[in-house]
């Protein structure tokens, strides 16, 4: 069952995550976005972890697209013309991502303890937020600052460089 | 005043002469003059006084350059019989000449310079007479070349008299070369350069007879180079560009000796090298030959006198290789000094009654305007072409004889070469004095003051007298050769009369020359294969080497790497061609890469 | 005592103020915030002093460490961060023309601020000792200098040059964040202590696999130090930025990924297996970038451009440096190369800021006659390009001197034979500032040259100490972690 | 049961896809997408080791979800300031198109 | 040990005097001031040295990067002090020579002399670190000078030296590093002598790159052929007063540094790549020899005729024994005055005629006969003329170099062999130079000053002021030294340390 849902959520993640690529309508490629997003939500919830799943949808899905979405009707992308193909970057692209594909293989299936099923969770009902929670304010507390400090410069600097005229 | 001090003076007077003419010359010509005079009669009166002492044991010397055992170059006189003598000739004739010079060099440009030129002449000179060591004897050999540069460059505004001066010192480092790699050699085998020592170790270097006759050839090559001897004898001729006063003590008497002089003092080596003392021999009498029949198609009187000269040298040089003792041929070289010294001294006299006219087919019938340097002439030509009883009567046909006895073909080729002397001096005297005045300068020829004249004459008495036996037996020990043919003698005399006769026939009263040979008036064409050696072979190699520098070297050194490099960053720089993704491809394939060598065993 | 973890916080609420005080300050010109910050940072630099060293205490649970390299990465950023205010400063008409503003001075202020965070982040870089905060301080400097880059919005090159620098910046994050991951698999663990000590007790097949984490980790780091092939960005987004920005990217941002690599790479070096393959990719892009950074270098003409490559080719010498880390001295020998071109490189900028305001551009034809119009600058100039180049006597020199002895005593020929050609480029390319400046006529219309007194002490600081340490470096040796 | 390597393969894979995005595609807005794919498949291996790696209570490393949750949360701001610096680049030049970007080159 | 050593006094006075330039002093009468002070200053200093001591003598150390052992050991023996000499001497001579240029000529000056503190820097450091250091602080001085007051295509030999000048230092900082580096790891240390110490108890071994690079560095730094074409070109191009110093005095650094440092410290390697030198350095003898007697300008001439001398002392520094190695020191000295005299001429031609043509010039003797006298005495000592110190120099070389190797000469086994060793071939080649030199000088002594004066020359000035009393005093010092070359002898000597 498991394996079956696995393979449901991954195909549609890793589709949606092709016609992100493929799709030369920029609007199709950010709606695939989503589905990929939302499939990788519930390939989360296959790993048990239902926390990191919901701030995936919330986060991503929810904000993350819509700013996307807005920015691409805001700016009014259209089709992407047709511009003459480029055999040598496809080609290119081709060879370095299949390049970095044959190394992870390598890596992965060398490894064979990686091919050990899941052991089971001691407590089956984990409240993952809470262990989240709990780590991340006691033990993470430092880089949670450090993020909070990111975000304030974030906003400052999306401030100052997407409006028109500064006061 | 000790026998131990009076050889420094000598040396040094001259040198302090020149240096105080170089710092205070300008402020006074006759000042310059009389400094130099001083210093010539100091030492003509101190070689004198020194050549009646008995030699010192032991001579002052010191240490020029000093390294111990292995290597030791010190500055110290060796007074012996030799050197006594040939002090005897540098300080005397010097005196004279220089006397002579106050009165040829009266209305000159670089009065000052010309003494002062004479003085480091002077110095040089006696260096190398009194040498005790190849080094010290190089490094004045060097100097009086330098002197000699000078002296023939005095009128270095003509641009002959600068090429002259530039090919006299140019060719005698050529000689040098050899000499040095020869003093190389002997250092290397014997471990000095004290002659004493060298000749001490001789019965040692015997066993590498091949490596004596080597070093002594190479050392050799220093007199060829020195006393011009072919095939190095181009640049004595053209030395004539300097004044007379210095043809004749640098070009005929003093410095072209020295290397008759250094043959002599390493005599005693040369003594047990038969195979270089053939080589020298063969040197000495083709030069003295071919010098001869040089000497009988010239025009100009100094250079009949050069090639002269050049000849006389062979004689000496041969002299040297076929004699038992070096005497023999320094009887030569101090009779020819009186003789040629005043042949050259009579000649300046002609060119300033001639307003320096050098072409003798521009003068004759100057017996009547200038009766004392005639006669001058006549006795310095006398004692040259062996007329009997002078002077070179005795020493030359001494060499003749030793000649004929140890190398008979050389001997009897020398003996032509003696009527050839006699021929063309006299051609030389017939067409100068006799005749009609060819020219206006002839015509007003007036004869020279007192001041040249004395010296002149002077020297004329010992040019006849100097060879007379009971004269030279003061000054050297002569072996006579047993066993000569009695025809030699005959030859001889027929040669001298011949010579003197057919001379009289053609020339007597000759308006311009009856006979051309345009072999020899061309001086065998060697300096014509000189002049194309050096202007196309050396000098054309010179630039295509200096091409190859600029074209091969540095484009391989220097040009070539940089641009390589320069190309690289050109090259590089398009990677860098401002698409994103490009970069982002790059970074990619770097990533790739990178992940590859890691995960590579 | 004061707890260390204070200098941050000092430093992000003079941000916050400096942010508070410029939206509801009504003056237009902001400079006086730059001089705020300035004096800020300066105190906080002070305080630094009061802290001590101790590497044994770790601090907020293993994420924090202070160690003597921390504490002097600390002062470094902030020094940095004072000396890009100045430049900043100097910069400021130039900001004023390209930022669309309302009313005169709108925007500029943020100019002053952000590089406070910016420092911020940096310190925090220097004490990380964990990967996720090691993660998020790298973000907060990278996202930050984003915003900076871009932030002359009227400069197409300013533009460009943001998004040049975003895209690969976040392509290199991408590949950082899943490195980790892959360390994190394999050994449980994110803080680097704890990696260490799992190392030791890990399969061959799993060493391979953290191997395969490392490399990307190293690419990433490899951007932000500008190592080829992952330096791409370098000469477009240093022409492009703002100066002074250019400059903290050149000396702040760079040396903390060096810092970051040092610190990544020490529990690694540790494992036998993986130091042979490790020093072999750090030599192999050493080589790379030492050759690259030069030679692409030498047909430049625009000064800043120039810089961009110098910035790559001294990434060369520093990361030839970490390759001969096996060498007792060739750590500290990195960290002087590093303080040496932080004083060479600001001391470029520096001078670079006046020039191009009174020539309008910043080609290297615009220094002509730089040494008749204004010998001082002139001759700042001259100090920065031969200490540049590696003329003895200046801190370059010195700090090329202990890379190679490190580099030849680690048996790095190739290296060296590699740094004969670099060398060479780089004294034909840094010398061509100086033939402007003193063999070239100045151009007939130039306009005279200002300079503030803030960045003409700066300048005469950086001067001095380029020539003193070129004397006498062990002044600086001394206080090396 | 799908094991970890299942999961750490389809995860590269999205790396990958996210990779090709980047390098194939030439409006800047979806190579940012292709960005945000390469660190989505960044936390899906994370919360993948950290499921299959449990701890010695038995129980998911929680460290990686935090590790997670810190990486949407950069995301999220870069991709906020990366948005609004594509804006700025737009309304100057009109263009999202990598290639119009060659003004800085060489 | 501790207390100051007086050198660094004559380190600095250069360095404080463009620094006083840069400030606003009169450029020409300080530096003037400041060399002739620095000139009078070593010559006391030659009074208080010690002769009859070994070793360094006014030493003083202070130890700068302690843990590779670099510390700045200032001290000075007999052939330093040579070395010193010549520096001050020439420096003296070439900022009375120089003529300030119109456009800055503070500068102008100031690098002149910071070229000299270089010089003195190096010659006077104990230290091979410093010893190459100090060296390098001529870099920017020597770029600035061609570049902005040279003539001809100056821009291009501005480049060409200064590029390859920097590659060949950094190529000799890699084999000093190489150098420190094989000495033991406790006895490391940059300071000559330990290195030698250690040399000498057999701690380093045979290093065959080491000496590569070294060879290799140094031999750019000195033009040894085939790396010689920067040489003429920055000569030729540079104003007179910087060819004076670099030619006379900074191009000694290489040879100086070959006899002082790798002599001692490596002479196997010496040994063992002898072949190959005794080519190049036979290169520099007879090719370049030959290149020169091509050349039709004086300046690239003389710069050429400088490329040539090198090769006599490589070869005393490759024949590798005392006589030698003297030889090459003293002509170290030697060529260092005489080239800077030429130089010196040349830019006085230069100036009054604006041209180095030889077709051009002609007679100038007869118009400038002080100037005339000047370069016959300076042309006499290039050529190796006895009473120059050139000649006591070039004979020890020859006997040196002649008197090394194996004997092929004499009877061997039984056999009479009659052949040269390489050395001895070598030397022949070498003197032949003599010839070469001879004819180039002498034509150029010929084309310049004899031969008809073309009216367009009839109204130059002669030799005048501080140039002429400046040449004066070379010229004076070389004719001293020619007489008396013993007084070196005895300071170089002791100093030189023969395998």
């Amino acid at each position: 069952m498991q394996l079956v849902l696995f393979w449901i959520f991954s195909l549609l993640m890793l589709l949606s995550a092709m016609g992100v690529v493929f799709f030369r309508n920029p609007v199709s490629s950010a709606m695939s976005l989503v589905l990929s997003f939302i499939a990788l939500a519930a390939v989360f919830v296959t790993l048990d972890a239902f926390f990191i799943a919901v701030v995936q949808v919330l986060v991503y899905a929810g904000a993350v697209m819509v700013l996307f979405l807005f920015i691409i009707m805001l700016l009014d992308l259209r089709e992407e013309k047709r511009r003459r193909v480029r055999l040598s970057a496809w080609l290119g692209g081709g060879l370095v991502v299949g390049g970095f594909i044959s190394a992870l293989l390598k890596v992965v299936l060398s490894l064979p303890a990686l091919f050990v099923e899941k052991p089971a969770l001691s407590h089956p009902l984990a409240n993952d937020i809470e262990q989240v929670g709990y780590n991340l304010f006691r033990n993470f507390n430092l880089p949670f600052q450090v993020i909070g400090v990111l975000l304030l410069v974030a906003t400052v600097g999306v401030v100052l460089l997407s409006k028109k005229e500064l006061k | 005043m000790s026998t131990q001090i009076a050889p420094w003076i000598i040396l040094f007077t001259p040198l302090a002469a020149a240096a105080l003419i170089l710092l205070l010359g300008r402020f006074s010509k006759s000042l310059s003059a009389a400094l130099a005079l001083a210093a010539a009669f100091t030492g003509c009166a101190l070689s004198w006084w020194l050549f009646k002492q008995p030699d010192a044991a032991q001579q002052l010397s010191f240490n020029w350059l000093s390294f111990g055992p292995d290597f030791t170059v010190s500055i110290s006189c060796t007074i012996d019989k030799l050197s006594k003598v040939m002090l005897l000739v540098v300080t005397s004739i010097s005196a004279l000449v220089f006397t002579y010079s106050l009165g040829y060099m009266r209305d000159e440009e670089g009065y000052s310079r010309f003494f002062g030129g004479l003085s480091l002449f002077l110095f040089s000179m006696l260096g190398i007479v009194l040498a005790s060591n190849f080094v010290m004897m190089f490094m004045f050999w060097e100097l009086v070349g330098v002197s000699s540069y000078i002296l023939i460059g005095h009128y270095y505004s003509k641009d002959s008299a600068a090429d002259a001066g530039k090919q006299a010192f140019i060719v005698n480092r050529i000689g040098d070369f050899g000499f040095m790699l020869g003093i190389l050699l002997f250092w290397f085998a014997t471990g000095t350069v004290v002659f004493q020592e060298i000749v001490d170790q001789v019965p040692n270097l015997t066993i590498a007879p091949i490596f004596l006759t080597v070093a002594c050839v190479l050392v050799f090559m220093g007199t060829v180079g020195k006393s011009a001897q072919m095939p190095l004898h181009v640049w004595l001729p053209n030395s004539m560009e300097g004044p007379t006063p210095v043809s004749s003590l640098l070009h005929a008497a003093t410095m072209v000796a020295a290397g008759v002089y250094m043959l002599a003092r390493i005599f005693p080596i040369l003594e047990v090298v038969p195979d270089a003392r053939e080589i020298i021999a063969w040197v000495g009498g083709i030069t003295c030959f071919a010098a001869a029949l040089m000497a009988t198609q010239q025009s100009d009187i100094k250079r009949i006198l050069a090639y002269s000269t050049i000849s006389q040298l062979g004689y000496m040089v041969l002299g040297i290789a076929v004699a038992p003792t070096s005497d023999v041929a320094m009887f030569h070289l101090f009779t020819h000094a009186c003789f040629k010294c005043l042949l050259f001294l009579s000649a300046g006299s002609v060119m300033i009654a001639m307003h320096h006219e050098v072409e003798m087919w521009h003068m004759g019938g100057l017996r009547k305007k200038l009766p004392f340097t005639m006669l001058c002439f006549f006795l310095g030509m006398l004692a040259l072409s062996g007329c009997p009883f002078t002077s070179g009567y005795y020493s030359k046909d001494l060499i003749i004889e030793w000649a004929v006895v140890k190398i008979p073909f050389l001997g009897w080729m020398v003996a032509g070469a003696a009527g050839l002397t006699a021929f063309y001096i006299f051609r030389e005297f017939f067409v100068i004095f006799f005749g009609k005045a060819r020219s206006d300068h002839a015509e007003h020829a007036k004869e020279q003051p007192a001041v040249m004249i004395v010296p002149m004459l002077v020297l004329g008495v010992f040019a006849i007298s100097s060879g007379w036996p009971s004269i030279q037996k003061n000054f050297f020990t002569l072996e006579y050769p047993e066993h000569v043919p009695h025809s030699l003698h005959t030859f001889l005399y027929a040669m001298f009369f011949g010579g003197v006769g057919l001379a009289a026939l053609l020339y007597f009263k000759a308006a311009k020359d009856p006979i051309s040979i345009p072999l020899f008036a061309n001086r065998l064409y060697i300096d014509d294969v000189y002049f194309w050696f050096v202007n196309k072979i050396q000098g054309g190699g010179a630039a295509v080497l200096s091409w190859a520098d600029r074209w091969i070297v540095d484009m391989l050194v220097v040009q070539v790497p940089s641009k390589l490099t320069w190309a690289g960053g050109f090259a590089l720089r398009f990677l860098q061609f401002g698409n994103i993704q490009a970069y982002a491809f790059m970074f990619g394939a770097g990533v790739v890469g990178l992940l590859y060598i890691l995960l590579s065993k | 005592m004061i707890s260390p973890i204070v200098l941050e916080v000092c430093v992000v609420c003079l941000g916050i103020f400096l942010l508070m005080a410029e939206s509801f300050s009504v003056k237009s010109n902001k400079v006086v915030l730059a001089h705020g910050a300035i004096f800020g940072l300066l105190s906080v630099f002070v305080m630094s002093f009061f802290i001590e060293a101790n590497p044994a205490q770790m601090q907020s649970s293993g994420f924090y460490v202070v160690d003597g390299l921390s504490l002097f990465f600390k002062r470094f950023a902030l020094l940095s961060t004072i000396i890009t205010l100045i430049l900043a400063v100097d910069y400021l008409p130039i900001v004023q023309r390209l930022v669309p503003s309302a009313k005169p001075g709108a925007g500029t202020g943020e100019f002053f601020v952000l590089p406070v965070f910016t420092c911020a982040g940096l310190m925090w870089m220097a004490s990380a000792a964990d990967f996720i905060v090691i993660f998020c301080a790298l973000e907060l400097v990278t996202i930050s200098l984003y915003v900076q880059v871009a932030y002359m919005r009227r400069s197409l090159a300013s533009l460009e040059a943001g998004t040049k620098f975003l895209i690969l910046g976040a392509l290199s994050t991408g590949f950082f964040v899943y490195g980790i991951t892959w360390i994190f698999g394999m050994t449980g663990q994110t803080g680097l202590a704890e990696i260490q000590r799992n190392l030791t007790i890990n399969t061959e097949a799993n060493q391979m696999a953290i191997l395969f984490g490392l490399g990307m980790v190293l690419v990433a780091l490899g951007f932000k130090i500008a190592a080829a092939p992952f330096q791409f960005w370098v000469p477009d987004v240093y022409q492009g930025a703002p100066t002074p920005i250019t400059a903290y990217l050149a000396v702040a941002s760079k040396a903390a990924g060096f810092l970051i690599l040092i610190r990544v790479l020490e529990p690694f070096f540790t494992v036998v297996a993986f130091q042979p393959k490790l020093i072999l990719v750090l030599a192999l892009l050493s080589g790379l970038t030492l050759i690259y950074g030069n030679l692409a270098a030498i047909p430049q003409t625009n000064f800043k451009r120039l810089l961009g490559y110098s910035s790559i080719a001294h990434a060369g010498y520093l990361l030839a440096g970490l390759a001969a880390i096996g060498d007792a001295f060739a750590g500290r020998a990195v960290v002087f190369y590093l303080c040496g071109y932080f004083l060479m490189t600001f001391l470029a900028f520096l001078v670079l800021i006046p020039v191009t305001k009174a020539t309008g551009g910043d080609d290297i034809a615009h220094f002509n006659g730089l040494g008749r119009r204004s010998p001082t600058l002139a001759l700042a100039m001259l100090i920065a390009a031969a200490s540049l180049a590696g003329v003895p006597f200046t801190v370059g020199f010195f700090g090329k001197f202990f890379i190679f002895e490190s580099i030849i005593n680690q048996h790095f020929y190739g290296l060296a034979l590699i740094g004969i050609v670099t060398v060479a480029s780089g004294f034909y390319y840094y010398f061509k500032v100086i033939r402007a400046m003193y063999w070239m006529p100045p151009a007939e219309d130039a306009a005279p040259v200002t300079i503030s007194r803030l960045s003409k002490s700066a300048m005469l600081i950086c001067a001095i100490l380029i020539v003193v340490l070129g004397c006498y470096p062990q002044l600086l040796m001394r206080i090396l972690p | 049961m799908p094991t970890l390597a299942h999961y750490l393969i389809v995860s590269g894979l999205l790396f990958a896809l996210g990779m090709a995005g980047v390098l194939l595609r030439r409006n800047l807005l979806i190579i940012f997408m292709g960005l945000e794919l390469m660190l989505n498949a960044a936390n899906l291996s994370l919360v993948a080791f950290s499921r299959f790696n449990l701890g010695p209570d038995g129980m998911p490393n929680y460290n990686a979800q935090v590790f997670v949750f810190f990486i949407i949360t950069v995301a999220a701001a870069e991709v906020a300031v990366g948005l609004a610096i594509i804006v700025a680049l737009y309304r100057a030049k009109q263009t999202t198109h990598v290639e119009d970007l060659n003004t800085l080159k060489f | 040990m501790s207390s100051l050593s007086p050198l660094l006094f004559l380190i600095l006075v250069p360095i404080f005097s463009a620094l006083l330039i840069l400030i606003g002093a009169n450029p020409r009468s300080t530096s003037i001031l400041g060399s002739a002070v620095n000139l009078l200053f070593l010559l006391a200093l030659v009074v208080f040295y010690r002769p009859m001591e070994v070793g360094y003598q006014f030493v003083s150390s202070f130890p700068v990067v302690p843990h590779l052992g670099i510390s700045f050991t200032l001290g000075a023996d007999g052939l330093s002090l040579v070395m010193l000499f010549l520096s001050t001497v020439v420096t003296l001579a070439a900022v009375c020579v120089a003529k300030s240029p119109d456009n800055n000529p503070r500068w102008y000056y100031a690098s002149l002399l910071l070229i000299s503190s270089g010089v003195i820097g190096a010659f006077a450091s104990v230290d091979v670190f410093f010893f190459y250091m100090f060296h390098e602080l001529a870099l920017i001085p020597t770029f600035l000078l061609i570049g902005i007051w040279g003539s001809g295509d100056r821009q291009a030999a501005a480049w060409k030296a200064t590029v390859y000048l920097a590659t060949g230092s950094f190529i000799l900082l890699l084999g000093i590093i190489g150098l420190y580096l094989i000495q033991p790891v406790e006895t490391r240390s940059f300071d000559l002598r330990e290195m030698i110490v250690n040399a000498q108890s057999g701690l380093i071994p045979d290093a065959p790159g080491v000496y590569l690079l070294l060879l290799l560095g140094f031999g750019i730094l000195v033009s040894l052929f085939p790396f010689h074409t920067w040489a003429p070109q920055a000569y030729a191009c540079a104003p007179a007063p910087a060819s004076m110093l670099h030619a006379g005095v900074l191009k000694k650094f290489g040879l100086y540094g070959l006899i002082r440092i790798v002599a001692p410290i490596l002479p196997d390697s010496v040994q063992r790549f002898v072949p190959l030198l005794l080519v190049l350095l036979i290169g520099n003898i007879l090719y370049v020899g030959y290149v020169t007697i091509a050349q039709r300008k004086l300046d690239w001439m003389l710069g050429y005729s400088s490329v040539m001398h090198m090769g006599y002392i490589f070869l005393g520094f490759a024949a590798l024994n005392q006589l030698s190695m003297t030889g090459a020191s003293l002509m170290l000295l030697s060529h260092g005055l005489t080239i800077a005299v030429l130089f010196a001429l040349c830019g006085e031609i230069r100036e009054r005629t604006g041209t180095l043509d030889f077709s051009e010039l002609g007679g100038i003797a007869r118009i400038c006969p002080k100037l005339g006298l000047s370069f016959g005495f300076a042309a006499m000592a290039s050529v190796g003329l006895p009473g120059f110190v050139g000649f006591a120099g070039e004979l020890l070389v020859f006997f040196g170099a002649f008197g090394s190797g194996e004997p092929k000469i004499g009877i061997i086994d039984g056999k009479e062999v009659f052949g040269l060793n390489l050395y001895q071939i070598a030397t022949t080649c070498a003197v032949w130079g003599i010839v070469i030199s001879a004819i180039y000088m002498l034509r150029a002594y010929r084309r310049i000053f004899m031969g008809p004066l073309p009216e367009r020359w009839s109204r130059l000035p002669d030799l005048s002021g501080f140039s002429r009393a400046a040449i004066i005093l070379v010229i004076a010092v070389m004719l001293v030294l020619g007489f008396f070359p013993q007084i070196l002898v005895n300071l170089a000597t002791p100093a030189l340390l023969v395998p």
